[in-house]
Formats: structure tokens, sequence, C-alpha cells
């Protein structure tokens, strides 16, 4: 595939010209996320769903998270969002040191959010609350028989998310390090941005998926 | 950019297995995909002549109840997942959606080489189950039989949703393509109807399959950490796992019939020399279906502890979905009136589509008919209409779509007589296979039956002799496409006659497909 | 189709993704709020907190995504994702409550 | 030709012995017509086309016909006309499949790996057989011990999930008498195609009778009680009694008695205690070669008399 040079940047020989190529990586980037909005969504509809069918049990869940630790992680995660929507920003303007410091801010933010969450899964597994049919009812004193079914969701939900977060870590620091090496400019921050909106979607996950296990009550 | 030399071509401008393993070209990438589903077809094909051959007589005929199960299940799973999602879309839709629509390549090539890998590494673990823990789950994976059975149901479901992952990035690849690639004068409604079908089709991956990935994903974990949503044993709710599993699957099974559609639009134009009848109805009716294909899964679980109003519900809607599927016979039919008929092989492959797809579909709709679902759902009465519309639909098409396009692809001109011979054979062994079970449906017996009452006996023996059709048949239609490659005469730029636009290229085509970029002032079917 | 050349590359100014930011804390602040209050909330709490984080997401979405710039297609692919969530919940919804129970009378 | 055709479609679908029945065939007939009439016009006017304007010259040429909107109108009209009068007849005869009678017979049915239990009110077990009186309105509450089964009478054109953790109901009312088959349609493990039970449709006095003569059951000697116990539960589904041949499980024939290597390699004497210990966990000690958990526990499930019967019946199969 050769690649035509103009003198701003390069793009694909099958393309009309740099913005034909962007317009279609950013129709094929939102293709994308529609895919992960609908996978997400798959665990919210069946969420909703058991929700209504085992309304205590799922208030039993909830009172065992801990909703401090939950509230720091949607503030963490809404600042990275800040930081990465700053840093395509400061890509577009082609101011190069602050995109980096931005950048570097997201993926320290992506690293807090899974401390956080570590210490938040061996708080619950140190209390006996495991996943489904390993969750010992009598050990953890729960009410319900079936709490496990509540946990079964926090463990897939939670960790789908996590597995999220992780990834879009590790693209984000791709785009860093393509940044430094100074692939980008304001004519072409195309990964930059489709990364971004990644990462906004992890956050926009997380928007919902607090609210939904932490505070029903 | 490559010379403009005459005999240098797509195949051998670049040598060696790394440019054909790591090229970007979608012509390459539709050979590779054509290589690997033909290979999967194969391992479907010898696990389904395993099962007509252990159904030829009541009582263990050659393996125990248990092989037959896996036997059963990896006939399906193969099948489903690995030949026939894939199946036209990758192999015709890469090669042909870009030469059809001016374009130099899809929109991400890199993203399209990705979707060839996962495919392979989906359908590499998949087939790994079968030397690890052999499943006999069934392809649909039911809870809470496929939590509780033993067998490798993880690894298989993981290796599923790495293939379903393929099929969504093949789909959104295609509607970039379509979207923002059509060369100059080529508006949405001068475009062939081949690209319509996988525009729609395209839909149909991107929006149903993740789906089916979270839902497999569940499956999972209800196996490694029994989260229990699926299993009644923790209060889950088996039928939910079919409402989700559904939601995808039937979507999935208008993902296999969509492009067979696309491509008996094309032949029945190309071998009748007259232009589509009513191409805005069938462009129109691919969309339509598209879009209604996913209100209509629970016709699937009239009898599963679904509740009464959502059966009306749904039987209502897969009513609605009949119709665009009835416009487009008709107008393939119209199309035939007063045209220019030759019997050629690809032809004959697109009239047999239509005589089994009508079969097809009148037994789809008695199968959407609540009352007589009842007495069907489960029988031979479904896996009679759901060949019918599969291999007399999807797989018809495909030989088809190869045949009328393999002199395009290499260059080489294949053996007529075999490849009606080999028409002649698959038509009649599919009848004598399927028709009969449609007669096993209607006395009762059950599907994914080892065994079953002598009653049942004689009507079984016939339609595993039609097996043996179908298999002679489609091993022939290898040897054809073998003996075309090595020994093909040159084949013309335009052996049919045909007006779209990939047979206005060399056969077969430069890398870079057009020498100068198409301008496109008329439809694709200007048959005057 | 693609829209004007000069508003392809829309860069999102300064202000509106600070004002964002600031909007999306206070908003998270004010779902703690609603959720202490759940005792005066009762049922109504749960409904408050969606309706928080929708006005979140849409924020998120439209500014620091750029939907607000983007092109009309892209808006409705987005919307696509959650009109077919919406139909799958419907109709399974409707199944689950709409099944007729049957005691066991022995 | 018409009422040929009516006679013949008929008799591909096994005799009815419900009004119900009688009603989904005519349906069925009608549908099997209409699809007849459709494909004659559809298939027959391909084959009619395809012969009529066959190629002639090298170079024919063909009128221009993009579209006629009238006709393109009537044939997705009139379809959508008689796919909704269809879907509302089906719906019609659905209504009263799942419309439950009032005070109606109830019998148990709890579907299990590979057979069917059936229970009467009056306390009456059997396995794999339903006695059902004629005319009479019957209301089958089904449920499953393990993985979704599927309860099928293709004689009543009735079927129905019988799904775990939940029941599910089923209703017929027999206007024939005779003997119909019982299949299980919905995938369920090794003997799926094994679950294939009788439901015998007799006069009430001999409903009666039967039941009475089964309801005696009580005073048989503990043996004679043991073996029919045997029977209900299935075990002979998996253990043979008559041979040495093995099925799913070990066989029980001439077995008492005698020393058997475990799995673990340890000898164990098979006494009363081994059989009562296998029979409510079966995994605590399996015979080398059988695989882990595929027979169910029967803990909770058989009463302390039942129990010595079944060792009683096992000690006497010499």
């Amino acid at each position: 595939m050769s690649t035509v040079n103009s003198h701003e940047h390069h793009y694909a020989h099958h393309f009309k010209n740099a913005d034909h190529e962007f317009v279609t990586s950013k129709q094929g980037i939102w293709l994308f996320m529609v895919t992960e909005i609908l996978m997400f969504g798959g665990l919210f509809v069946a969420f909703f769903i058991y929700h209504a069918m085992y309304p205590e049990m799922f208030a039993e869940g909830a009172k065992q998270l801990d909703w401090r630790m939950g509230f720091t992680n949607t503030l963490v995660l809404i600042f990275s969002s800040f930081t990465m929507a700053l840093g395509i920003h400061y890509i577009q303007k082609g101011d190069a040191r602050k995109a980096t410091w931005n950048l570097s801010a997201t993926i320290l933010c992506g690293a807090i959010f899974m401390v956080i969450k570590y210490f938040e899964y061996t708080h619950k597994f140190h209390l006996g609350f495991f996943p489904g049919k390993y969750l010992d009812v009598a050990r953890v004193g729960a009410e319900h028989a079936n709490l496990g079914l509540y946990f079964g969701f926090y463990y897939c939900m939670t960790g789908l998310h996590g597995i999220h977060v992780l990834t879009g870590m590790s693209l984000i620091v791709w785009v860093l390090f393509r940044h430094l090496r100074g692939d980008f400019n304001p004519h072409y921050y195309t990964p930059v941005e489709g990364v971004g909106i990644f990462w906004h979607i992890v956050d926009l996950v997380w928007i919902f998926l607090f609210p939904l296990l932490y505070l029903v009550g | 950019m490559a010379n403009h030399d005459s005999n240098l071509n797509y195949i051998n401008e670049f040598k060696g297995i790394k440019s054909w393993l790591f090229s970007l070209d979608h012509k390459r990438i539709g050979i590779l995909y054509m290589i690997s589903v033909m290979f999967f077809f194969l391992l479907g094909g010898i696990a389904a002549l395993g099962i007509r051959l252990e159904l030829f007589s009541v009582g263990p005929t050659l393996m125990t109840a248990d092989t037959y199960n896996q036997f059963m299940t990896y006939h399906g799973a193969i099948m489903v997942f690995m030949v026939i999602v894939p199946g036209i879309p990758a192999i015709l839709g890469n090669f042909f959606l870009p030469l059809h629509i001016g374009a130099k390549d899809v929109a991400f090539p890199r993203l399209n080489l990705l979707s060839w890998y996962m495919l392979m590494l989906g359908a590499a673990m998949a087939i790994a189950t079968l030397f690890i823990h052999r499943l006999d789950t069934g392809w649909t994976f039911y809870t809470p039989y496929s939590i509780k059975t033993s067998g490798s149901t993880a690894l298989m479901v993981v290796a599923v949703f790495i293939m379903g992952m393929s099929s969504v990035l093949t789909g959104l690849n295609f509607i970039a393509t379509v979207h923002k690639l059509r060369c100059e004068g080529m508006t949405m409604y001068r475009i062939p109807l081949f690209v319509w079908a996988l525009y729609s089709t395209a839909i149909l991956q991107v929006l149903a399959t993740p789906v089916l990935a979270i839902t497999l994903l569940l499956l999972a974990m209800e196996r490694i950490l029994g989260v229990g949503i699926f299993d009644p044993a923790l209060g889950g709710d088996p039928v939910l796992f079919q409402h989700f599993f559904w939601f995808y699957s039937h979507p999935a099974v208008y993902i296999m019939i969509l492009p067979a559609m696309g491509v008996v639009s094309e032949l029945i134009t190309t071998f009748s020399r007259k232009t589509i009848f009513g191409y805005t109805a069938i462009a129109y009716s691919s969309l339509g279906i598209a879009a209604v294909s996913f209100f209509v899964w629970g016709h699937h679980m009239y009898v599963s502890g679904q509740s009464e109003t959502a059966g009306i519900v749904f039987s209502f809607l897969t009513m609605l979905v009949g119709v665009p599927t009835a416009i487009k016979m008709f107008n393939w039919v119209s199309t035939l009136y007063r045209g220019s008929i030759s019997f050629q092989s690809p032809m004959l492959f697109a009239l047999g589509f239509l005589f089994l797809f009508m079969i097809g579909g009148v037994t789809g709709i008695m199968l959407a008919t609540l009352a007589i679902d009842v007495h069907f759902h489960d029988t031979y009465f479904v896996v009679a209409h759901f060949h019918y519309v599969m291999v007399g639909g999807t797989l018809m098409a495909l030989m088809g779509g190869f045949y009328y396009w393999i002199p395009k692809m290499f260059g080489k001109m294949y053996n007529e007589g075999l490849a009606r011979l080999t028409f002649v054979l698959i038509f009649i062994g599919f009848n004598v296979t399927f028709f009969p079970q449609f007669i096993l449906g209607a006395m009762g017996m059950p599907r994914r039956y080892f065994d079953y009452i002598p009653a049942y006996e004689s009507l079984n023996r016939i339609s595993t002799v039609g097996s043996w059709l179908i298999g002679a048949g489609f091993l022939i239609s290898l040897y054809v496409i073998i003996d075309c490659l090595v020994r093909g005469k040159k084949a013309p730029e335009n052996p049919w006659g045909s007006k779209t636009l990939e047979w206005t290229v060399a056969s077969p085509p430069p890398h870079h497909n057009f020498h100068h970029d198409p301008v496109v002032s008329a439809g694709p079917y200007e048959y005057r | 189709m693609a829209q004007s050349n000069n508003d392809v590359h829309h860069i999102v100014e300064f202000p509106i993704l600070m004002k964002t930011a600031l909007a999306l804390f206070g908003l998270t602040f004010l779902t703690m709020i609603a959720f202490w209050a759940h005792s005066y909330l009762g049922p109504l709490g749960p409904i408050v907190a969606f309706l928080i984080a929708g006005v979140k997401a849409a924020l998120v979405m439209m500014y620091f995504m750029g939907l607000k710039y983007d092109s009309l297609m892209n808006r409705f692919i987005f919307a696509l994702g959650f009109f077919f969530l919406l139909l799958l919940f419907a109709i399974s919804a409707l199944d689950i409550w709409t099944r007729v129970p049957v005691a066991n009378t022995l | 030709m018409m009422w040929m055709n009516l006679a013949r479609a008929q008799s591909l679908m096994p005799a009815e012995g419900t009004q119900i029945a009688t009603q989904v065939n005519n349906l069925y007939v009608f549908l099997l017509v209409a699809s007849l009439i459709a494909s004659a016009i559809i298939i027959g006017g391909m084959i009619f086309f395809v012969w009529k304007y066959r190629r002639k010259t090298a170079n024919d040429k063909t009128p221009y016909m993009s579209h006629n909107t009238t006709l393109e109108f009537l044939w997705s009209f009139i379809p959508l006309v008689i796919f909704l009068g269809v879907f509302a007849w089906g719906w019609y005869i659905y209504h009263n499949m799942r419309a439950m009678p009032k005070d109606a017979l109830e019998i148990h049915i709890v579907g299990k790996q590979w057979a069917w239990e059936t229970q009467y009110k009056s306390g009456v077990k059997a396995s794999n057989l339903i006695v059902a009186p004629i005319n009479t309105d019957v209301k089958l509450i089904m449920t499953s011990t393990d993985v979704i089964h599927s309860f099928f009478v293709p004689s009543f054109r009735i079927k129905q999930d019988v799904v775990p953790g939940r029941y599910t109901a089923l209703w017929f009312r027999a206007n024939k008498l005779g003997e119909y088959h019982i299949f299980c349609t919905e995938f369920c493990g090794t003997q799926h195609s094994g679950m294939i039970g009788t439901l015998r449709v007799v006069s009430q006095q001999e409903y009666e009778a039967w039941l009475e003569e089964e309801s005696k059951v009580g005073l048989l000697p503990l043996a004679q009680r043991g073996e029919k116990i045997f029977q209900v539960k299935a075990c002979a589904s998996c253990h043979s009694t008559a041979d040495a041949a093995v099925k799913v499980g070990p066989p029980l024939f001439k077995a008492f008695g005698k020393t058997h290597e475990m799995a673990n390699g340890e000898k164990v004497a098979m006494d009363e205690n081994y059989i009562r210990e296998s029979i409510m966990s079966p995994n605590a000690k399996v015979v080398k070669g059988f695989p882990q958990n595929v027979m169910p526990a029967f803990q909770g499930q058989l009463s302390e008399t039942e129990l010595s019967a079944l060792v009683e019946y096992i000690k006497g199969l010499q």
C-alpha cells in the first residue's frame, strides 16, 4: 500500500485527499463505537431485567459496595476524559508539549482508576463476595440465597469495563509514543481522535455504571 | 505506481507466500478467504455425511449417541460461523465490492487483513476444541445444558466471539467503503444490487453481532465464574439466554441470505441480458429485510416458555418480513420476462436458487404461523426449511457466483460441462435429501435425534442416499475449480457480456483495479 | 456527502472543554446528593440518578467526543446503537412480564 | 384434484387425537394448498419464461423495462394480506392451545435427563407413561430438574418446553382412544432420543381401574415395590438388570455381595450401605471406568421405605 507524500502529511493511495481519508476514518471509528455501545448495552439490558425481577436482592448487593471508591473513580475518569479532550485539542493547535502532558495525565488517571478497582476487588474477596455459585451465602450472612447473581453482574460489568480501561490506556501509550516521535500535526491526528473517542466511550460506560451498581438502593 | 504492462495483474505482480499472507489488496484477501472457507466447508460437509450415515437405519449404525451429538454440534457450528456467515461477503464481497463501485480498495485495507486473521484465529481455536474436549451442545449453546455439560464450551464460545469480531470488522469496512469510496457519478442508485445486498448485510453484521459477543462472554463467565445469569439454580432465566442469542441469530440468517440475493440479481440480469425489473424495489427490500430482521427473533421461541403475547407480536412482525422477500422473488421472475436467457452453469444455479428458495420461503411462512409452529418446532420440518434457504439459497448462489466470477478472479475459463453436472447432482441430491425431511417433520420426528422410531426409517434412508449425491456434487465442483486453475483456457475480459464495472478491467484485474478512475453515467444493468 | 471543507477538522475551544468538565464534576456531586437524600426521594431516587447520568453522558458525547460538530450520518450511526438496545429490552421485558404463572397445585 | 390433495396432505401428519389437532390440520392444509398455488405461479412462470425467452441469437435485443408501479404494488399488498390472514387464523388456534381450561384433571410431569416422570394427584407415579381418560380436559403441569426438555405429542399437535426453575403447562382433550408417542424435542444430552414415552387414552372406567390398581402398589412385597420405584425413577435407562451389559452406568445384575474396584483403586464390597450411598450421593464412590457427576443425586427424593425397597430389589437381582 504505497502512500502519497504531500508536505503536511501522508494519506493512503485509495483516497482522493487527506480530508477524504479523515472523514472516512471518523465514520469507521463511529461504527466501531456503535458495536461497543451495543456490547455493553447487552449487559445493561440483562442488569435492568434482573434488577426488576429481584429488587431487594439487588439492593442488598448494592449496600455491600463502597460508594466512596465508586465516587472517586467517577471523578478520576471524568478528569481523564477532560485531559484526553485537551490532548486532542493541543495536538490540533500544534502545541506538542501541552499535548504530551495531557496524554500522560490521562494514562495516569487510568492507572489510578485501576488501582482503586484493585482495592475494591481484594476487599470484596476478603469478605467472601465471590461471583455466582462461589458466594458462600452462610459465611457472608446474605438474606437472599442468590446474592451471587448480583455479584456475578458486578464482576462481569466492572471486569469488562476494566479490560476496556486497560486497552484504552495501552492505546494512549501507543498514541503518546507516536506523538513524541512527531507523527502528528494539526493536519494529521486521526489516531489520536480515534483513541480519544474510545476513551470517552469507556468514561461514558462508567458514568452509567456508577449509579447503576453503587447507588441502586 | 505500477506500470501499465498488460500481462501484470494482482496475482503475478508480487511473488511468494509472504506477499499473500501480508497482502493488503482486497482481491488477495478475497482469495485467502476463499481457500479457508472451502476448507471449513469440507470439514462441515464430512460432519454432515457422518450424521446422515448414522441416521441411515434405526439403532446405533456406526457411532454412539455422544459422538453423534458431537457430530451434530460441529456440523452446525462450522457451517454457520465459519462457512456461511463469512462465505459470500468475505470471498465475493471482498473481491468485487471495490470493483463494482469503481474504487481502488476497501476503506480500511489493514482492518480487512485483520478480519481474515481473526477468522483464522477463531477457527483454529474452534477446531482445537475437537482435540481438547469435544462439545455436544448444538451450535445454539442453549443453557442450562451448555453450562452443565462437560466439554470445552468456554474455549469454543471465545472462538465464536473472535469470529464474530471478524464479521463486525468486515461489515464496518464495507459500510465505510460504500459510503465514501464510490467513484465519480456512481450515486447510490447506480451501484449494482450485489453492493446493495452487501451494504444491508454489513449493517446487520455491525448492529447484531455485538449482542452475540456479550451473550457468549456471559456464557463463558457462566462456566468459569458460575455467575448464574442464565443458570436457573441461581435464579437466572434460560429463556433470556434464548432472547439474547436469537437477537443476533435471526439477523445472522439474513446476513447469510442477503448476499446470496445480491449474487442472484447479478446472475439473472447478466444471463437474461435484460435490465433488472424494479431496481429500487429490490434495493429497498434488501434494506427493509435488514431493518425488520431485528424485530422477529422470537419466532424461534414460540414454545420455549415465552409468553403468548410476545409470541403474537413476533408472529405478526415475522409476516411483515416475508413481504420484501416475496417482492424480490416476483422481481427476479419478471426480469426473465422477454429476456434472452442462456443456460450456462451460473444461470442454472440462479434458477436453482429461485426454485429452492421458493420452497424455503413458503415453508418459512408456515413456521411463522403460531399454531403450525407449535407442531413443527424443533422437528425435521424446521431442519428441512433452514437447509432449503441456507443450502438451497446461499450455497447455490455461492456456487453460481464462483462459476460466474472465476474467469474474472483467475483469468481462466472452467469446464462448462462438468459445472453443469455439478448443478444437476447438487440440485437433485439436495431435493432427495431434504424434501423427505419435510414429511418426517410433519410426522413429528424431532431434530437432533441420534435414534428414531422405526416408522421414520424409510424416509431417513432416502435422505441419506440424497446426501451422498450432494457430497459427490460438491467434490466434483472442487475438481472443476482446481482443474480450471491448472489447465483452464485464458478467459476474455467479459465472457458473459455483463455491464457492471468489474468486466471493464482485465481478467485477472491489475493490482490497482482501474488504470484510470472510471466515471459512471448510467445504471449497472444497461442492456438495451 | 462530506460536509464543507472548513469544519471537517473542528477544534473544540478550551473554554468549552473547561465548562463541560466543571459541569460534569458538578453533576457527579449532584448524583451523590440525590443518593444521600434517597430517604425523601424514595422510588424516585434511581430515576433521578439516571437522569443526571443521561445529562452527563450527553455532555461527554456532544463536547468531548465532538458529536455536536460531526456529520449527521455519524450522529445517526451512534444513535442507532441505543435504539436497538431499547428494542432488545422492550420485547424481552414484554415477554417476561406477560408470562402467565402456572401454580404447582400438588 | 383438490380433495385428493387434501386427503393426501392429512395422511402425512399423524392421525389427530384432539379437536385442536383437527383445527391445526385445516390451517396446515390451507397453507399447503396456498403454497402449491404460489409455487405454481412463480416456478411455473419462471420455467415458462426461461423456455419461451431462451437465447436465440448471439446478440438478442431485450426491452428496457425498469419497473411497473401498479404491478409491484399488487404483488406486495396481496402477499401482505394473505400473510396477515394466515397470522390471524394461526393466532386464533394458538390462543385456544394456550388458554388453560378451568378445573381440568391435573397431572404433574417432571422431565429429567432422559425420562418423563408423571405423578397423579392420588400419589400414583409412572415413568414415561401417561394414562388419560377420553373426552376430559387434562392439564399437564410440567417442570424439569436439570436442563430444558420439551414435551411433544405429535398426534395432539401440542408441544411445550419444560424449563427448570419454573412451571409450564399444556392442556389437551383427547377424543380418540389409543396410544400416542411422547417425544422430547429440546436437545438435552446423550439419551435425548431415548426420552420417548406413551400417552394412553382410555375410557373413564378403565382410567379409574388403572389408578386403583396402581395405588395398591403400597401393599406389594418390598422387592416388587423396589422394582416399581426402579422403573419410575428410570434407573433402567442407565443400569441394566437382566444382563451384564454396560449402558451408561455399571450393570446391577449379580452385582450384590461382589467387590468392585472404584475409580481411586480402592476395592469395595457392594452391600446395603454402598447401594444406599450410591443412590443418595452417587459421586462419593464411582466404579472404575465410569465418568463423574453423570448420575443425578436422589438425596431428598426418596423416602426411607422407598430406599429399603430399592436395596431389597437390587439384592434380588441374582
